[in-house]
């Protein structure tokens, strides 16, 4: 924990672009230097509704991808689906407007220092993180392939070029409207088998992360998961966003996703007591 | 060019080089705000309320936003006294950080176990004791909105604490007559009060048409309470002029730290809004500087209860 | 396509062919909002709070915005009861309106003498009793936050006014422990109960230094103080939950309305939401039908104090 | 009261235009029909701080001038200052912003049958609705003088054309900076005599209308002041805005100011007792 967050600046960007894909924006910020601290997993904390607002607590995104080029300087997308007053807020903010961020925080996936081969599933906007992860795992010399998964087409987040940077591609939705029917859970353990997955990194909803976890719980893949659930502050100081972790010794604690994480070890996090209390300690 | 104004304050005998404070529970035990500035830029850190024993707290969902607010239901989740005696107090004393622990219990005695503890810790600046918490021992009843609980836990850390260590009596605004209460826990010992806690709220989850938070009910905050919390410091400081308030509710900019100060607090703490803003008391702290030298005031104590002074002839 | 909902609903004996009601102080007698949408469109008109003789209420300023809320000291000026009922009553009922008078008074007995009044006045659906007054026989000490004036004041009007009208005991946040002073009025003779009234609060203008408002204290409503109208209402429900409630506090939106109403509402009062939009009650009433048909109610009445219902099995 | 706000209207409306005048806002508002019913003295109530604003209330605002042309149908002008967050946040509002209005509110300034004379006093951006009545004045005949004043020069509005509508205008700032030294109501007394005035109309801080009233009480003239109290509605219903004005019968009332108001008579308002409660009737 000591040196979570110690990257994290608050300033104020710019949107540079923000354009409609599918059902969500795709939201490319200036940012300059920020960028050089941002690792694939960690997320971006936004001020919503400008000045006077009645929203008083900032919005988590994950940083989808970031860039550093001589004409922008530092760029971070995000990929945003209007849910709530906030986001719906952010997805309506043109070009030129300057919101406030604090970034990067958090936990971020943990890159493998051999190659080896990756399963990266997302669910909904939770590929957003993937591809600039896969680019990094990529570099690594790792295999990546991905599965992603969503209730509709217009919820899969894949654009092109982040296609290119994974060996392969699959895609799921409920209603068929787009590639296999069916959630990526399907054949995951056929999968993880056929292709000898190491890892699995994830994001995406609490149901999906749990049913991986489960799956993959009799094989000896590692899933480390980017987790959501609902943030006060994003820095750790209000407790409102923990999460039920085991610990060696078998007690379980409640972890901060914050600054625990996002990205946990799937395997610890005990998600049939998501939302309830552990028993006393 | 403005006067340099004097920003020091003090609650009973304890001494802080300016009046901004954490709020106990939105500040956690002061590592993670440590990122953004140096603690000892602040007047102090008030802990998280801790408790005897570890504890998990309250089931998610923890938080609900509402207009110019939030609603939390924490429940306490935190280590136990002993850990953070262990741990988290050495830490922030190594940072030269001024530290104010805030304690909380089910019991009375649990309230006089946790002051016998801190009574061998050294280098606290003073104890802040949270009652508005449920009383186990009386169907759950929160200390705080008890004149006589209030008043016999105050009493047990005071007996308990010896008579150095400052006690800042942290008080639930959801009573019928605050200066009453107020007036108890002076009394039974405490040297300050601190003002205000949250107040009772409740978000129904239009969805799943239920509660949303997982506790149910939960504690409003931000700057929704503002004026309420202007309103309760007011009325205790006409009550008691000479007892100091750690004022607290809503305070995110200098000049609401400016009102509540002119209402009657000697220091500020402030909790939600760091949530929206990890730098807000430094900021805070820097405009309140200058509303007051603006103001021509040279210290803060000047200000300081400034709104009661009487009616000028017009 | 949704299926009509049957939004009417009842408060002790008084039927309304639907739910939103304006705010007592929030509509004045009717008049000026007539000129935005026809009256008998709403539930009832609460008309403002009336006392027996007329009065000037306090100074101002009045009224303070506070972030999501407003502050305001009127100081229940008004006509006095002769001329309201001469003047207003008659010119509501001509508009089709139905019409809930609100009452208040200084002493027990002046509440009778109102109740008395009305007891001969006809075509009135109910009296809402606004018990959050000052009571001057006992050092100025608010009815509301008194248990045992709450009860007599009730008691009075009950005994004065018969059997017939039903009468609405309107309940202050501003006490330790609402149910227990809920239980006292209804105990009394109160056929539902109006929650909630404002809460009390105080902005300080930075700039004099003093208390912004003429009155020092004021009122604080709107959206800020919705968290604490739903537990209020949910509280109460869930101790009584044979008692209807007339729900109010912040309400701007259909949304607002059916969270009150899940919480235990029988029928919502909008106020501060009027003063920012004039159409706010009709847009609530649709906006609410719509939201009550999304979910598959088809009355109003299967959706009061939904949230209570026990935890299904997951 | 009973016909007072008949014609208002709630509308969503789009600016125009929005240029800094010294110290002001002008900003034009295309409003359609409304114009027809707008009369100089009448309101407008603004929502400010756009959806999810904390700011609850509306924000009155003087109707400075309409007009109906061709091009842009009705047009609303306004002279804003910048005070605090509500008013800034509309002088901050670009060409092309919708904002919601309620128009038009509560009394106009009467308007004689007989060609008179009369005198216009305007104090800071209280200058605003009286460009439009001085051309109604002249339509009907009236000989129209016209006094501004502000503490400084940058708060005199007193635009090109409407200087045209007048047929004296005399300006005097505090500092000196523009015009006269002093206040408007420094030779008022003579101005009265010299030109045979029998009506003032004036609008702007309440000290100024109390000093124009006590100074032209010794007179004849009639003085119509549109005052300006703190309004949480604007519309009648919350009575914030309250008054003490003189009944026939020598007691006091409190009137409302928006809907009994703005425009009242001066001599009928109790000055000394703005702000304090009149003794019980
Ligand atoms: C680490 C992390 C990464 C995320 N990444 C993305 C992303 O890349 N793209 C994206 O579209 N969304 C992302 N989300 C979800 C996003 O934060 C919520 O959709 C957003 O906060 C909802 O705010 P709102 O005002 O629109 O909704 P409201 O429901 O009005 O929000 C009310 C309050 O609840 C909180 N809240 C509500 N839902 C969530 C949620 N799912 N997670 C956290 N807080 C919530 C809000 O922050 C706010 O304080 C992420 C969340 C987390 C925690
Ligand atoms: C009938 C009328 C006509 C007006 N005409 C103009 C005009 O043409 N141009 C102009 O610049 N201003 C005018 N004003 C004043 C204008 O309404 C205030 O400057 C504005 O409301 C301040 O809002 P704020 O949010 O900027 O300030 P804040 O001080 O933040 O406002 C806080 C609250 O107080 C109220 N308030 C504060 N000052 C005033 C005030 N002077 N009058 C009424 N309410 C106030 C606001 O409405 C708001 O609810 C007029 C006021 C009235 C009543
Ligand atoms: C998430 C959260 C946790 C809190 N935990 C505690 C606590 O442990 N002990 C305590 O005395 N007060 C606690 N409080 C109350 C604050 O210290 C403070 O009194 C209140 O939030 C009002 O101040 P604010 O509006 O600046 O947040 C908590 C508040 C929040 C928002
Ligand atoms: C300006 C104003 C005047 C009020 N006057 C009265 C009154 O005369 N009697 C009363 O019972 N409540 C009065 N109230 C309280 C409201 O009826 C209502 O209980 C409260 O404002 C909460 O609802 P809201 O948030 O929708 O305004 C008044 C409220 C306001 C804002
Ligand atoms: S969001 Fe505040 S601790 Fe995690
Ligand atoms: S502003 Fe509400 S009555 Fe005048």
């Amino acid at each position: 924990m000591a040196t979570i967050n110690k990257n994290a600046v608050r300033q104020i960007v710019t949107v540079l672009s923000n354009k409609r894909v599918g059902a969500y924006h795709q939201i490319l910020l200036s940012v300059g230097d920020i960028v050089k601290s941002c690792r694939p997993g960690n997320f971006v904390a936004i001020s919503v509704g400008g000045a006077g607002s009645r929203m008083i607590l900032r919005r988590a995104f994950a940083i989808s991808r970031t860039s550093d080029n001589s004409q922008y300087g530092g760029t971070m997308e995000l990929i945003v689906a209007p849910h709530g007053s906030g986001s719906s807020w952010l997805c309506a903010q043109p070009e030129g407007t300057e919101i406030d961020i604090l970034a990067p925080l958090g936990t971020a996936f943990g890159i493998p220092t051999q190659p080896i081969n990756a399963l990266l599933i997302g669910g909904g906007y939770g590929s957003a993180p993937l591809f600039g992860l896969a680019d990094v795992l990529k570099s690594r010399g790792c295999k990546v392939d991905m599965l992603l998964g969503a209730s509709v087409g217009s919820k899969i987040y894949a654009p092109m070029e982040g296609k290119r940077s994974v060996n392969s591609l699959k895609i799921y939705t409920e209603d068929g409207s787009m590639g296999e029917t069916g959630r990526v859970t399907e054949s995951l353990l056929d999968i993880v088998k056929d292709r000898n997955i190491d890892v699995i990194y994830s994001c995406g909803p609490m149901a999906m992360l749990r049913a991986i976890t489960e799956i993959v719980s009799v094989t000896e893949v590692i899933h480390q998961c980017a987790v959501e659930e609902s943030m006060a502050c994003g820095i750790g100081i209000c407790m409102t966003c923990v999460l039920p972790i085991e610990k060696e010794d078998g007690t379980t604690y409640m972890a901060r996703s914050c600054i625990d994480g996002p990205v946990m070890d799937g395997a610890v996090v005990r998600w049939d007591l998501v939302g309830k209390v552990p028993d006393l300690l | 060019m403005t006067m340099p104004v004097d920003m020091s304050t003090t609650l009973g005998n304890a001494w802080f080089p300016n009046p901004l404070f954490t709020a106990s529970g939105c500040a956690s035990s002061g590592r993670e705000l440590a990122q953004f500035f140096p603690l000892k830029e602040i007047g102090a850190v008030v802990t998280k309320s801790v408790m005897s024993k570890p504890r998990h707290g309250r089931p998610t969902p923890r938080m609900a936003e509402t207009p110019s607010g939030m609603l939390n239901s924490i429940g306490l989740q935190g280590p136990g006294i002993d850990a953070f005696l262990a741990h988290d107090v050495p830490w922030l004393l190594e940072q030269k950080s001024r530290v104010i622990v805030s304690i909380a219990g089910e019991t009375i005695e649990e309230y006089a176990t946790l002051a016998r503890k801190l009574r061998s810790a050294s280098g606290i600046s003073a104890v802040e004791v949270n009652i508005s918490c449920p009383n186990v021992e009386n169907r759950g009843l929160v200390f705080a909105c008890d004149p006589d609980a209030s008043r016999r836990v105050i009493d047990g850390v005071r007996k308990t604490i010896g008579g150095d260590l400052p006690i800042i009596a942290k008080l639930s605004p959801d009573v019928t007559d605050l200066p009453a209460i107020a007036k108890g826990v002076v009394d039974a010992g405490a040297d300050a009060l601190a003002l205000i806690n949250t107040v009772l709220g409740m978000v129904i989850n239009v969805d799943t048409m239920r509660p949303h938070l997982g506790g149910k009910t939960g504690g409003l905050s931000g700057p929704a309470i503002k004026p309420i919390a202007v309103r309760a410091i007011y009325q205790v400081h006409a009550a008691l002029p000479k007892v100091p308030i750690l004022g607290m509710g809503g305070v995110a900019s200098g000049k609401d730290a400016l009102e509540l100060i002119l209402a009657g607090a000697s220091g500020i703490s402030v909790g939600t809004a760091s949530f929206g803003n990890p730098h807000a008391i430094i900021e805070v702290r820097d405009q309140l500087q200058q509303l007051l030298a603006a103001r021509g005031f040279t210290t803060l104590s000047q200000a300081v209860g400034y709104a009661h002074r009487s009616e000028e002839v017009m």
